[in-house]
Order: C-alpha cells, then sequence, then structure tokens
C-alpha cells in the first residue's frame, strides 16, 4: 500500500514542482532561445501570440478549473486593447490634440472621456481595474443567479457580439469597424524601431510568465481545489460553508485581468485593435487554443494558443484557400479525441517511464 | 529599448532598410486578400484579376525582365490579419510591392505597417478618401469620383428628396457625411438616414421608413450580403424604380443577380462596368472569362485590381528601378489604358484620375451606362477643391 | 400606419424568422443539451436546397413548396451526419458540443464558398408571393406572411411530436439519464438520431424562410445562431412556449429599438436586455424546477 | 436464463470485478451480496450492458448478448433497478411510467396493476419524479421496470431507503413473482434476511471475485454472514 | 461557556409549502446535545424536506434556532458556519478530488480567505483523525469519485468531522450498508455524538433499535410521535402507518408472510 502512496506522493510532487520546472523551460524558450533565433517579424508574431497566451492562462483557470465556459473574453480582452490604444492614439496625436480618426468622420472634438487617458498610468490603471470591475458586476449577477453552464457560455458569447457591435456602431468614439490603429509610440519608446519592437516582446513574454506563476499557484492552493471542487458539484460546495458564487467570481475576475493585460498588449503589438479582435469568433479562437493545450493544465492553455497563433499564420502562409479547413478540423479533432488536450498526451506518455521505476523500487524492497 | 524625444515616425521609417532582392529574373510581389471570412465573397474576384495580370504581364516579358513571381497571403477578413500579413510580405518575403485591401479597415490597418517598413501598397477598391500616404497607390475611386459624381447625377434628375440607406461602418457614415453637405449645397433633402451592422439581413423596419418618407431617391452605401436583404425588402414592401429607384455604390455585375429580385431599372455608381465599349475592356473580358470561365462577369474593383499591377509595371519601367524612392518619383503622369480608359497617376496624392459613370441596370444584369463624367476626373481625395466641405461639422 | 405599428409588424416577421431558426434548437440543444453551432449551417443548407430546388424545378410556383420537404431532409440528414459523426460520443460533456460544432460550423462553410462561390446565390419568390395585404394601412408582404404561416406549421408539426407522441416521453427520458433510459428498453441511439433528425431538418425549413428574405451566402449562419441561441435561452430550456413567445418579444422588441435608435444599437441593447432579463429570471420564461442538488 | 461466464469488468484501466461465474436459471432467483465497494454494482451494471465486460461470456436464454445494447437485453426480457433511486427527474411520476407502458400493447392495464402494487404512487402521478422523495422514487424505479414485464428482473438494493411496510410489500412481490415461477431475480441487497427469503441462491462477492455461494433459504442467513466477515 | 453541553437546535412551528402542499407542516422539534436523535417515517413523510429546510436548500416558514441563529433566515453556507452540517441522501462528494482533498477542503470553514491563497502543507490533525475514523486512510489519494457507494457515505460523514459541526444532520447514512458496516457506523455515530447534536434519518429498524436514543416519527409531514425505541414501536397509529401492521410478525416469520403475501398477489 505504501507503495501506491508514494507513487500519489511522487505524482504530487511532479504536479506542483513540475509545474514551476515547466514554466522555468517556457521562460528560457520565450526569454532566451527565441529572442536569439527569431528575425525581428517572427518575434514581433510571436509576441502576438503571447498577447493571446495571456488571455489563454485565465480562460485555463475559468473554464478549465473553474468550469466556467467563458465564450466572450475577448470583451476584456478588448477593454485592455482598446484602453492602451487609447492611451497610444492620444499619443500619437501629441498634447492638446485629437486623434486622427474624429477629425476625419467627426466634427474634430473628442469625447470627454477620452481625456483621461493621456496619462499612462491612469490607463495601465484602468487595464487593470476596469475589466475587474465589469467581470466583478457582471460575474456577481450571473453567478449569484446561478446561471451556469451552457446558459453561461452563450450569454458570454452573445456579450462578445454586442460588445463588438457597439464599437462598429460607435465610430467617432472608438473608430469603428476600423478599430485603432496607427500608433507611433509606447511610452516615449518609437514602436517603428526594431530594439524598441523587441522590448516590447520581451515585456509580453515576461508578463506571460509571471500569469503562468500566478496561476501556478492559485493551482496549487486551497482556492484552486475549492475551485475544482466549485466545477463538479457546485452546491455542494454550499454545504462546506462557501458561497460558490464568490470563488467562481474570483476566478472570473482573475481570467479577465489576464485578457485585458493581453489585449493591452496585443495593440501596440499588431500595431491595431479592431472589433474583430475582441468579437464572438475571436473569443472562441482564444478558447481554441486552450482546448488545444489542455483546459485544465498548467501550461497547456498557453502552449495551445502559441500553437494556434503559430498554425493560424504557417497554415494561412502555406495555403491560403483552404486553411479554413485546417481551423475547423482542429476544433473537431481535439475536442472530440483530446478532451484534456495535448496535455493529457504528452504525461501519459511521460508517465510510462518513471512509473516502472518506481514498480521496480517497490519489488526490490 | 531607445526612446526617442519627440516620437517622429517618418525618421524611423526612412531608415528601413530594404531587403528586395532584385538580383535574379524574377521579383515577388504580395496579393493579399482575404480568401476566408466574411469578405472572401468579394475580395477572391480581385485575386483572380491580380492573377491574371501577373499571367499577362509575365507572358509579355515580365517588368523590366524580370518575371512577377506572386506571394499569396489570406486577409483573412481581419484588419489585424492584413497588418501581420503585410509585415511578413514586406519584411520576411521581401515582396517589391503588396497589391489588395478591401475594407477600408484593412488599409487603415495596413497604413502603418507599409509606412513603417517603407513598402509599397496598390489598394484597388473605391472607398471614402480622407487619407493620402506616400506608400500607398488608390487604383479605386475617391469620394469625388464616385459619390459627389452619383449626386451630381441625381441633380441632373432634379431629384429633391434622398435617402441614405448603408451598413454600419465608417465608408457608409463618411459617404454620408460628404452626401449629407453636398446635398445642401444641391438643395437636395435629405429624408432619412439608416444604418444596419454588416452581417445583418433584415431591413424590414428601416425599408418601412423609406416607404413612409417618400423620397425621390435612395443612395445605398450597403456593403456585402447585407444588400440582398434590403433589396428583398425593398420590393417586398412595394417599392421599385418607378417610386424611389435606388443609386447603389457596391452593387456591381456579380452582385446584381444575386439579389433575387429583378432589380432593372436601378443604378449604380462606378469608374468601370463590364459594358464600357471599348477595345481594351473587351480584351480584358476575353482574357479574364477565358482564364474563370465565361459566365464569370467583370466589375469595377476587379478592374482597379488589374489596372494597379500594370500601373505598376509601367512605373517600374518608367523608374528603372524597384526602389520605392524611384517608383514614387516617376509615379506622376504614368497612365495605363485601362479597360475603363486611359488612367493616370497623380503623383501627389497617389491616386489616380478616373471617370466617373452611371450605370442602369438591364434585363441583363449589365449597367447600361446613363450618365458619364465626360472626362477623368482629377482626385482629390481631401475634397480641397470643393468649399462646401467642412471636416469638421457633424 | 403609424410609427407605432410599423415595428410590431415587421417585428412579428422577423419574430417568425427568430423562431424557425429556435425551433429546432428547442430539441437538439433544449431537450439534448447540445450546442449546435452549425445549427446556423443547417439553415444556410436549406436556403441552398431552395436554391437548388429552383435550379432543378424551374416552375418557382412549385419549387418553392417542393423546397420545404426537401430542406428538411437535407438538413435533417446533415444533423444525422453530425450526431453519428460526433455528437453520439460527446453526451457526457455538453458543454464541449459548442466548441466541436464551431470546428463544423467553420468547415460547412468553406465548403458552401468552394460549392457554390463566395458570391450569394438568389432565390426566387414564386408568383403567388408577390404582392402584399393591407393590414392597418401597412402593406404586408405575402413573403412574410408566408413565414409566419411557415413557423406557425411548425410549431404545430413539433409540439404535436412531443405531446401527442410517446416520442416525446423518449426524448426527454433519454437526455436526464442516458442509461436508464437505455435499461427502460428505449433505443438510445435511434431517439438521439431522429431528435437531430427533426431538430435539424426544422432548421432547413427555417432556410426555405431566410431564403426568400435574404438568399443565399455562405455566412447565413452565422448571422442567426447567436440570436437564435438567445432566443432558446431567453424562453427557458425545452419550453416551447417560452421559446415561441422569447421569438416574437425578441423580434418586435428589436424592430421598436431599431425604429428610435439604429440597427446596431438595437442589437446591443436586445442582448444586454436578455443579459439583464436571465438576472431576472435565471432560467428563461419558463422553468422546471428539481429539487436537492441536481 | 442468465449465464455470466468468466466475466471481468472494470472502469478504464482498474478490473474491479474478475472472472466471475453465476448462473440464474428460468424461474430461479439468486442472491449477490458484498460490502461496500465489493463490485456488486458493477457485475450488475455489466450483466445489463451498461458496462462493457473485459474478458468473458454473458448469455441471455442461451444467447450471447455480451455485445448487445441494454435496450436490446431489455427487449429480451431483462428488467433492471438500479441502485440510487434513479428516475427520470423532469418527467412526472405518470410519465415516468408511461414511457415504459407507451410501448407495451396492454399499458394502461398495466400501469393500473403496478400502482395497485405501489398505491402510494398514485397520489404522486402528477408531481415531477425529481420532486419524490427518495423512497418514493425507489417505488416509482420498481414499479417502472415492472411495467417492462421482465422474465429476468436485476434489482441493485431495492429496499435501500424504503420504509418498512413497504418492504415487506416488495418483499411479497418478488415472492410473488417468482412464485409463479415464470420470473427469474437476480438481487444485490445487504439485508442478508430479506435477501435470503426472497432468493434460493447466494453468491458473497468480496474485492470483486465470487468467495463463496451455496442454497438460500433462512437457514443460509449464518452461512452468508460468516462468510462476509471474513 | 454555560452553553457547552446544553447546546441545542430548537424548531417550532416548522411549515414547507410547495405551491399549496405542505411538506413539512408545524414541526416543533429540541434537538438537545449529547443525545442521537432519530428520525423515520414514511416515505415522502417530509424528513429530507424538513433537514433541507434547516440547511438553506429549501425555503422554510416558522423558526428554528441555533446558537443564537435564525437558521431560515440564513444562507447554506452561513449555516454550515455556525456549526450546522449535513449528508444527502444520495451521496454527494466532489468526485474529481481525491478522498484527501475532499476532507481538507471540508475545513475551511475554520480558516481566513486569506489562507485559502495559500497551498496546503502536509495533512492537518483533524483530516488524518478523520480519515482514520472512517477508515479511508489508504484510499486517500484515490478521487472519490471511484468509491463504492458506502464508501462515499463515509466519506461525506468525515467531512462533517473535520468541519466539526456541531449539529449534524444525516439522512439516510447507512443505506446500503451490510450489516458490520451499519455496526461500524452505528458505533461511529454514538463515539462522536457525545459532543454534538446528531439527528439521522433512518429506515433501517433494527439499526435505530440499536443506536437510538430518542425518536420522533413524522407522517405526512408532521409529527406523529416522540419517544424512546420501544415506545414508538409500540404505538398503534407508526404501525400503521410505518411499521406495517405484520412488521413483527414478519421479523418473526418472514417465510409464512411473504407465502401469504403471494398468495394475495396471485
Ligand atoms: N466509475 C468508476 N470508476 C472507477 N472505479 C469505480 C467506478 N465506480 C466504482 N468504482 C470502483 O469499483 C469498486 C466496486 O464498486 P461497486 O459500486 O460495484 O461496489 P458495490 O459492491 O456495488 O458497493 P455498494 O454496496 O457500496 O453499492 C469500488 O472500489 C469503486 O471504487
Ligand atoms: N420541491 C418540491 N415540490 C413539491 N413537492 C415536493 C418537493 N420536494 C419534496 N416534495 C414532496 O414532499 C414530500 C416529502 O418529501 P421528503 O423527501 O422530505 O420525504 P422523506 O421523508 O425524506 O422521504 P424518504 O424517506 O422517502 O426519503 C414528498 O411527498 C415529496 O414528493
Ligand atoms: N472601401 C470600402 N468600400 O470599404
Ligand atoms: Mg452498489
Ligand atoms: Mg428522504
Amino acid at each position: 500500500m505504501s507503495g501506491k502512496q508514494r507513487t500519489a506522493g511522487t505524482a504530487a510532487l511532479f504536479r506542483t514542482w513540475g509545474g514551476l520546472a515547466g514554466i522555468a523551460l517556457l521562460a528560457l524558450a520565450l526569454l532566451l532561445v527565441a529572442p536569439a533565433a527569431l528575425s525581428d517579424f517572427r518575434l514581433g508574431n510571436l509576441g502576438k501570440y503571447c498577447c493571446w497566451a495571456i488571455a489563454a492562462v485565465g480562460i485555463g483557470l475559468a473554464w478549465g478549473r473553474g468550469g466556467m465556459l467563458v465564450l466572450g473574453q475577448g470583451v476584456f480582452f478588448g477593454l485592455g486593447g482598446y484602453a492602451m490604444a487609447m492611451h497610444l492614439k492620444l499619443s500619437a496625436a501629441g498634447p492638446g490634440n485629437v486623434p486622427d480618426f474624429m477629425a476625419l468622420y467627426g466634427d474634430g472634438t473628442m469625447p470627454v472621456w477620452w481625456e483621461p487617458f493621456r496619462s499612462g498610468a491612469f490607463t495601465l490603471l484602468v487595464i487593470v481595474l476596469l475589466p475587474a470591475a465589469v467581470a466583478a458586476v457582471l460575474g456577481f449577477a450571473i453567478f449569484k443567479r446561478r446561471v451556469r453552464g451552457s446558459y453561461f457560455a452563450i450569454l458570454n458569447q452573445a456579450l462578445a457580439v454586442a460588445f463588438a457591435t457597439l464599437l462598429v456602431a460607435t465610430i467617432n468614439e472608438t473608430g469603428g469597424f476600423n478599430g485603432l490603429n496607427s500608433f507611433s509610440t509606447f511610452f516615449g519608446y518609437n514602436l517603428y524601431d526594431p530594439v524598441n519592437k523587441r522590448m516590447l516582446y520581451m515585456i509580453v513574454a515576461a508578463l506571460l510568465i509571471a500569469c503562468l506563476v500566478i496561476v501556478w499557484h492559485l493551482n496549487r492552493s486551497r482556492f484552486g481545489e475549492l475551485l475544482v471542487a466549485t466545477r463538479d458539484a457546485e452546491e455542494r460546495v454550499r454545504f462546506l460553508g462557501y458561497d460558490p458564487a464568490n470563488i467562481k467570481l474570483v476566478a472570473y475576475v482573475v481570467a479577465a485581468i489576464m485578457a485585458s493585460i493581453g489585449g493591452a498588449m496585443f495593440a501596440p503589438i499588431a500595431g491595431i485593435i479592431s472589433p474583430s479582435d475582441v468579437g464572438a469568433s475571436a473569443s472562441i479562437m482564444l478558447i481554441a487554443g486552450v482546448a488545444l493545450g489542455g483546459r485544465a493544465s498548467l501550461l497547456g492553455p498557453a502552449l495551445g494558443a502559441l500553437a494556434v497563433g503559430y498554425g493560424q499564420s504557417a497554415l494561412s502562409e502555406s495555403f491560403p484557400n483552404q486553411w479554413t479547413y485546417f481551423q475547423g478540423a482542429l476544433f473537431i479533432v481535439v475536442i472530440l479525441f483530446l478532451p484534456a488536450g495535448l496535455a493529457s498526451v504528452l504525461p501519459r506518455l511521460w508517465a510510462a517511464i518513471p512509473q516502472r521505476g518506481v514498480a521496480r523500487k517497490e519489488g526490490s524492497a | 529599448g531607445s526612446k526617442s524625444s519627440d516620437g517622429d515616425v517618418e525618421s524611423a521609417s526612412a531608415g528601413a532598410a530594404s531587403c528586395v532582392d532584385t538580383s535574379g529574373d524574377t521579383i515577388k510581389l504580395g496579393f493579399l486578400n482575404s480568401t476566408s471570412g466574411a469578405m472572401a465573397i468579394s475580395e477572391q474576384t480581385v485575386r483572380d484579376s491580380l492573377l491574371l495580370a501577373a499571367e499577362e504581364i509575365n507572358a509579355d516579358g515580365g517588368i523590366l525582365g524580370k518575371q512577377i513571381e506572386p506571394v499569396e497571403e489570406d486577409g483573412a477578413s481581419d484588419p489585424a490579419v492584413f497588418a501581420e500579413k503585410i509585415g511578413k510580405l514586406l519584411t520576411s518575403d521581401c515582396v517589391a510591392a503588396v497589391f489588395g485591401g478591401w475594407t477600408s479597415a484593412s488599409r487603415k490597418a495596413m497604413l502603418p505597417v507599409v509606412e513603417g517598413a517603407n513598402g509599397l501598397l496598390y489598394y484597388p477598391v473605391q472607398y471614402e478618401g480622407l487619407e493620402a500616404s506616400k506608400n500607398i497607390y488608390y487604383t479605386g475611386a475617391t469620394t469625388n469620383q464616385q459619390i459627389i459624381p452619383a449626386m451630381d447625377f441625381l441633380a441632373s434628375k432634379g431629384v429633391k428628396t434622398l435617402f441614405l440607406a448603408g451598413s454600419d461602418y465608417v465608408f457608409p457614415r463618411t459617404a454620408n457625411k460628404i452626401i449629407k453637405q453636398y446635398a445642401e449645397e444641391l438643395g437636395i433633402e435629405i429624408v432619412g438616414e439608416e444604418y444596419v451592422p454588416l452581417d445583418s439581413d433584415d431591413w424590414s423596419t428601416q425599408v418601412a421608413k423609406i416607404v413612409a418618407a417618400k423620397p425621390d431617391f435612395v443612395f445605398n452605401t450597403i456593403n456585402g450580403s447585407s444588400n440582398v436583404g434590403f433589396i428583398k425588402a425593398y420590393y417586398e414592401q412595394g417599392l421599385g424604380p418607378d417610386s424611389s429607384p435606388i443609386i447603389s455604390v457596391s452593387i456591381a455585375e456579380e452582385e446584381a443577380p444575386a439579389m433575387g429580385k429583378d432589380v432593372t431599372g436601378q443604378f449604380a455608381a462606378w469608374n468601370y462596368f463590364q459594358s464600357v465599349d471599348s477595345p481594351d475592356n473587351a480584351a480584358f473580358i476575353k482574357a479574364f472569362q477565358a482564364k474563370y470561365g465565361a459566365d464569370r462577369p467583370t466589375s469595377d474593383p476587379m478592374e482597379a485590381a488589374y489596372t494597379s499591377l500594370y500601373l505598376y509595371k509601367n512605373t517600374v519601367e518608367k523608374a528603372k528601378s524597384f526602389d520605392v524612392e524611384d517608383v514614387n518619383d516617376a509615379s506622376d503622369g504614368v497612365s495605363f489604358d485601362a479597360p475603363e480608359g486611359t488612367v493616370t497617376i497623380n503623383g501627389e496624392n497617389h491616386h489616380i484620375a478616373k471617370t466617373g459613370l452611371i450605370g442602369q441596370i438591364n434585363s441583363d444584369n449589365q449597367f447600361d451606362v446613363v450618365w458619364s463624367s465626360e472626362e477623368p476626373i482629377e482626385p482629390d481625395p481631401f475634397l480641397e477643391s470643393y468649399d462646401w466641405w467642412d471636416s469638421s461639422a457633424e | 400606419m403609424d410609427a407605432f405599428t410599423t415595428p410590431l409588424l415587421t417585428g412579428t416577421s422577423t419574430g417568425a424568422i427568430l423562431l424557425l431558426a429556435a425551433l429546432g434548437l428547442t430539441l437538439t440543444f433544449g431537450q439534448m443539451g447540445v450546442i449546435n453551432m452549425a445549427h446556423g449551417e443547417f439553415l444556410m443548407a436549406g436556403a441552398y436546397t431552395t436554391y437548388l430546388t429552383q435550379q432543378v424545378v424551374t416552375n418557382t410556383d412549385v419549387s418553392i413548396l417542393l423546397a420545404i420537404p426537401v430542406a428538411f431532409v437535407v438538413a435533417g440528414l446533415l444533423g444525422v451526419a453530425l450526431e453519428g459523426g460526433i455528437i453520439q460520443w460527446m453526451y457526457k460533456r455538453p458543454l464541449d458540443t459548442l466548441l466541436v460544432t464551431v470546428g463544423v460550423s467553420m468547415v460547412l462553410q468553406q465548403l458552401a464558398k468552394d460549392l457554390f462561390g463566395a458570391q450569394g446565390d438568389p432565390v426566387h419568390e414564386p408568383s403567388w408571393l408577390d404582392g402584399s395585404i393591407d393590414v392597418f394601412g401597412y402593406n404586408w408582404p405575402y413573403t412574410r406572411i408566408f413565414t409566419i404561416v411557415l413557423a406557425l406549421i411548425a410549431l404545430a408539426g413539433l409540439s404535436a411530436l412531443l405531446r401527442y407522441t410517446s416520442f416525446g416521453r423518449q426524448i426527454r427520458a433519454t437526455v436526464q439519464n442516458r442509461d436508464l433510459a437505455e435499461t427502460m428498453g428505449i433505443s438510445t441511439r435511434r431517439v438521439d438520431r431522429i431528435t437531430f433528425f427533426v431538430g435539424s431538418g426544422l432548421a432547413g425549413i427555417g432556410g426555405v424562410a431566410i431564403s426568400l428574405s435574404s438568399g443565399t451566402n455562405p455566412t447565413l449562419g452565422s448571422t442567426y445562431i447567436i440570436p437564435a441561441f438567445l432566443v432558446v435561452v431567453a424562453g427557458g430550456l425545452g419550453q416551447l412556449k417560452g421559446t415561441v413567445i422569447a421569438a416574437f418579444l425578441i423580434g418586435v422588441l428589436t424592430a421598436y429599438l431599431t425604429d428610435w435608435f439604429s440597427g446596431s444599437i438595437a442589437q446591443v441593447i436586445t442582448f444586454a436586455l436578455i443579459v439583464v432579463f436571465l438576472q431576472i429570471r435565471p432560467q428563461g420564461l419558463f422553468t422546471v424546477r428539481t429539487r436537492g442538488l441536481a | 436464463m442468465l449465464e455470466l461466464r468468466g466475466v471481468s469488468v472494470g472502469y478504464g484501466r482498474t478490473t474491479v470485478v474478475h472472472d466471475v461465474d453465476l448462473v440464474v436459471s428460468p424461474g430461479a432467483s439468486v442472491a449477490v451480496m458484498g460490502h461496500n465497494g465489493a463490485g456488486k454494482t458493477t457485475l450488475l451494471r455489466a450483466a445489463v450492458g451498461l458496462l462493457p465486460v473485459k474478458h468473458g461470456t454473458i448469455l441471455l436464454d442461451g444467447v450471447d448478448v455480451t455485445k448487445t445494447r441494454p435496450n436490446q437485453r431489455v427487449r429480451r426480457g431483462l428488467g433492471y433497478v438500479p441502485q440510487g433511486q434513479l428516475c427520470f427527474p423532469q418527467l412526472t411520476t405518470m410519465e415516468n411510467l408511461q414511457l415504459v407502458a407507451d410501448r407495451r400493447p396492454s399499458g394502461r392495464r398495466l400501469i393500473d396493476d403496478v400502482l395497485d402494487t405501489f398505491p402510494a404512487l398514485r397520489g404522486l402521478l402528477s408531481r415531477r419524479a425529481g420532486l419524490l422523495s427518495g423512497g418514493q422514487r425507489q417505488q416509482l424505479a420498481i414499479a417502472r421496470t415492472l411495467l417492462t414485464e421482465p422474465r429476468m428482473l436485476i434489482l441493485d438494493e431495492p429496499t435501500e431507503g424504503i420504509q418498512p411496510n413497504v418492504v415487506a410489500d416488495i418483499e411479497a412481490v418478488i415472492s410473488g413473482l417468482t412464485a409463479r415461477g415464470d420470473l427469474s431475480v437476480l438481487l444485490v441487497e445487504q439485508h442478508v434476511g430479506f435477501a435470503l427469503r426472497v432468493t434460493d441462491r447466494y453468491y458473497v462477492l468480496e474485492s470483486g471475485r465470487v468467495t463463496s455461494s451455496g442454497d438460500g433459504g433462512p437457514d443460509a442467513v449464518g452461512d452468508v454472514r460468516a462468510a462476509m466477515a471474513v | 461557556m454555560t452553553t457547552r453541553g446544553m447546546d441545542y437546535l430548537e424548531v417550532q412551528g416548522l411549515i414547507v409549502d410547495f405551491d399549496g402542499f405542505k411538506a413539512v407542516d408545524d414541526v416543533d422539534l429540541t434537538l438537545i446535545e449529547g443525545e442521537l436523535h432519530f428520525l423515520i417515517g414514511p416515505n415522502g413523510a417530509g424528513k429530507t424536506t424538513l433537514v433541507d429546510a434547516l440547511t438553506g436548500l429549501v425555503r422554510g416558514g416558522g423558526l428554528a434556532r441555533y446558537d443564537g441563529h435564525d437558521l431560515l433566515a440564513m444562507k447554506s453556507h452561513q449555516i454550515v458556519r455556525v456549526g450546522v452540517g449535513r449528508t444527502f441522501q444520495t451521496a454527494t462528494v466532489f468526485e474529481h478530488l481525491s478522498v484527501l482533498q475532499n476532507l481538507d477542503i471540508a475545513g475551511g470553514v475554520h480558516r481566513s480567505a486569506w489562507r485559502l491563497a495559500l497551498p496546503r502543507r502536509g495533512v492537518t490533525e483533524s483530516v488524518e483523525q478523520a480519515l482514520d475514523t472512517i477508515g479511508l486512510s489508504e484510499l486517500r489519494h484515490r478521487p472519490a469519485g471511484v468509491l463504492a457507494h458506502g464508501q462515499k457515505q463515509w466519506l461525506e460523514i468525515g467531512m462533517l468531522l473535520v468541519q466539526d459541526a456541531k449539529v449534524m444532520l444525516l439522512d439516510e447514512p447507512v443505506a446500503g450498508m451490510s450489516a458490520e458496516e451499519r455496526e461500524e457506523t452505528g458505533a461511529l455515530l454514538k463515539r462522536i455524538g457525545a459532543e454534538r447534536t446528531i439527528v439521522v434519518i433512518e429506515h433501517d429498524m433494527e439499526f435505530v433499535r440499536q443506536f437510538a436514543d430518542k425518536v420522533t416519527v413524522m407522517h405526512a409531514g408532521k409529527v406523529l410521535t416522540s419517544g424512546t425505541v420501544v415506545e414508538i414501536q409500540a404505538d398503534a397509529r407508526v404501525q400503521e402507518v410505518y411499521l406495517g401492521r405484520t412488521a413483527d410478525a414478519v421479523n418473526a416469520d418472514p417465510v409464512a408472510v411473504a407465502a401469504e403475501a403471494a398468495g394475495e398477489e396471485a
């Protein structure tokens, strides 16, 4: 029996520190190897995938661990992205000036709520606090009223659609369908300078690693266990003395903030944020990476998002006319055959080796 | 990172070194259109005519003796993807120029990238104007070559009341802003203005308002498949070319037969129709249909794309160089005997002079030209020569 | 006609289309719990079937009537294929069906593009749908009336199926506990297939109606899919009565909002109102309560 | 009637029931007993077809049904009352019954019959089954299975959660049916006394293996208690 | 200080009304610490519903007071936090968490919200003790979902132990257990019941006879009677609605009774 316990013990050990080791490996790859190995353009693309990966890490927490199919993360991605873009737009316009598109499409006056975004500090605050507040209000209402499962998913998706539609309809305020682009500097750094582009990449990669560490910690905390408990038997959690709504709310808010950070970095790296980056299909593509990598695993969502981002670029380069089929097939194959994502395949192969080791030890003891 | 004190973009872009390889006997050109997503409907046709033009030019000896090697990319109807892909084409594939884009959103997304990389983009679609970049050539109409001629046509028909119906995005909104100011100048009353999201089919409520307003004309700036819902509702509620005829700026030969209604008698404003009677157009149609099938119509954006590649060839050959600065220096006055007629590049704003045409749909879903601007209209993207225009008025 | 009645009338016909799009979902989603995002593409299949029928039977007076059963069968068979090929392995994880079917929807859209071309194909009304009658001084086009009648017929058929046949009970039993249903002698495989056939087939009929008002195009499905789901959600899962009311309410509401604001803002407000509504009634208009921790 | 030959069943890679041989001859009734987690439910689920067997064969009336789906086994005369008071919670009590009765020619009469057996259900016909009390649900579950007019009845702890006088009724029903000689029973039960009163053969399952078996009847109580105490 | 040993749960005039149907109808109960209190009654008598009302799962009218709290006005999780815990008639545990994790998170009521953000270090004593008490030490790393029916029921009791619930409402905790297991469970309840208020719902009269200090019989939503096991068994009304007139006969000569019943049937 003790052998079994030991196996379980090592497994637990592996789960804990293996996660951190994985994060360290990824950090090594993203922060040291990639900058050395990739061209400016490819590195920029990788940076963009990192933005999605940051959002994906949050989705892993909310969906994989918490069972909330957050199909509307584009909304939070967009809040962060547009907040940052507004700041960048105002920087490009210069002090006292109005962003170019307002003069073109509107009467050249700026809505008052744009004004504070001239401040970088205010913008950074908004990027964190606004999605947190929106998620808290929305989540509070939704979770307290016990809206969940498919209702939650569909509602989220509808929110993403409504958000994108709202953006499209408010041309003078948000640039409408075109979105916001033509930025020149990022907190004073020229965005066209390759050195600064690399710096931007390093920032986003570091943020991704930081988010992974946070989720790693949350997963192994008691909160992480409670979250899984809530996912599996929400009502039962009440009889442990917790309000499951609060537990879900925390995960939802964390996921929202991460999506927002991803969006905020997306704007300067991609050079644009527009409704099509935040709408229903963009939100679904965020989920796709998480599903591919493994929703409930630590690194799965991030790696999956990187892979989907890369796959999108690579496949559409090689098969510009057929790659939608690949995209569709990806969803079908992964969800149908690998519900726990690629993360479930690798450890299974991996686990086959150490387990034999333990068994032998047990025999000799 | 290196911090610039003034955030000057120009200085950085000027320094970007070109990686275009002109040493071989081929030259790479990027074709960037959406072959997936909602816009694939339209953009695929542009891709087709670009490939046709490349084939013809290659058969004719290429550009400066170099064979065109097209690098195709999918913009996926997503502005961010357009931004990424044009970056890839210019800095990774090192193409000499990129051809493509359709929606203004895609063009706006590509603009900073093409400027940053100091590359070239040839954009083939009519658009809302108010833009000029030294790195972009606009071979579709700007507003004074399509919207304003359409208004002139309406004025010539004695139209007194006009209803505006458009998709809810930048082009229709800006177009209508111009229309409203010019209408005031012309003494035409705007009796309604309605927008519907790009992907919406449901126009019934808005059309009811048209029925109520009984306008002399409807100015249609709806884009894409939303037109079908509009046209169906329009006819269902008893409207027709006899009561409140429509003038459209994005219904062309491809779209007209797809409406499911007999749209004979309705109007459209373009710079090219398949029905344009000229040897150059006959040759274009013949080549196009030989390559893609006799049932395939030609249309304005396709023609503008086809023309853009030839204009590029002519400019490069005049400059005797693929270098962006050389091309820009040589571009003024470069012309091409396009299917729509002879077009000439304006070196100042990088648009081209185009003839404004109004066509009326006949029973074959072709357009009979009923009005023409007589001569090519010089492009004026910022409407500087129109004193009724006040960009800051709402 | 005045500003008050017009939206009421146009909203009703919009509601009828929403109802047709949502009816099938009350079966596959409401009853079976499958979140079929490819349902929109089944609508599209119905629309293209109408187009193809008109190509074969050129007399539009006949072909449109012919198209209804044909579209039902075509979309139904697509549904059966989807169920047999994919969904049947996923009944234990209903939320995942959403993602799988997103993939299916992408493939079907691209397939439609490749088969029919990116440009939409036209569908022509029969001459007997040409024209309109006068209701409260408002021209009520025959096509709209046709749509409403079609929706009501489909509704009647479906509720008869659910209410007056034991099949309705079998569907519900199968969803609530597959193993138990199986041990009651119910062939759950057969029930699944038939349910999916009927649910998807209804989308085909919806496609016929949609093709009359907006033609065909490969992205047609994505326009309707989310509103259709919202109708079912707002109506109360699996509650036919609720779905009907929700469809017409949403249709009319959107029409008024469109009248007062703009199409885009109307869409935003409608979605927002549904979210708020679900705060008040989290299980939709009509609810079924169970006890304990279920 | 029902025969399990060398049946092993499990979940994923773990095997829970090992190499079990068990025969229920026509008209006979058999009890399976064992501790919590011994694998009784697992064995029954395999017999019904809800779990695939890893090895072995299952014969129903001499026909190999190892690979057939549960509903086909039910049509061949198998009836199963699962453990845990299972019902279709959103259907009313009546609908739960009709679900099965609908497909029988004399459905109406059958429903009347089982309602006579479980009179407590009469007052609950229009209540949703999900709202019933645990014992009410269990009665419904048994009633519903009886409607399939099984010739081979499999019951998993049928008295769990049922009030004493109804337990006596159930006992009477089972005994009555087996006494007619046209019904075989396979019963899993913790109440040894009850089990041995209604069956004529018993098996004891320990950790998924049959450790002893013998003839039923009240006299066997001691033997079974002893076998299970190991 | 004085309350220790005198803790009790007071229920007065409790009513649960489902659209006019009174599942619990004017019930008075006083549950005292240290007494193993059994709740019996026919299926559908309202026993589970009573517990549901006391734990915030359904809305009840009347009064239910424990340690100065009005339970009927509180939410489920708040009720747990004042020390009232329960198990479910169909065992519900967290299937994807291990036995250990199930027990550990059950101890959460006594942790501050901040400690939630920290990982679990080692196994707390109360969890270790509970594992031992419920005999699942060896299965501690098993996902709870794969436990057998009875094991889950023990796990639920273990969770209440870790929660250190002062009032335990157990809904048929020994259903489906074998005779020895019942006995073990009964002994366990006796042991932990010394300093707790425990209410057990049960149909197994043998078990009731063995362990009950006090029995309350419910029928049709009302309290039929209350007393010791002997008193209850002698009560004609209880025999009528619950035990059955033949209850004793069954125990005396089951075969004969069964045969008789079979005869009636045929
Ligand atoms: N879905 C499952 N996955 C993995 N293991 C399972 C599963 N269900 C049951 N088991 C395991 O199989 C064993 C036998 O379980 P089973 O339910 O058959 O026992 P049982 O004899 O019916 O017990 P009880 O008397 O409590 O009902 C137990 O150890 C249990 O942990
Ligand atoms: N939400 C509800 N709506 C309507 N009736 C209900 C509801 N919940 C319970 N009931 C009814 O209330 C009665 C009491 O049920 P309860 O579960 O309390 O009985 P019980 O005494 O626990 O029975 P058992 O011993 O069978 O578990 C039953 O008749 C049940 O059908
Ligand atoms: N440029 C346009 N038509 O969007
Ligand atoms: Mg069992
Ligand atoms: Mg109960």
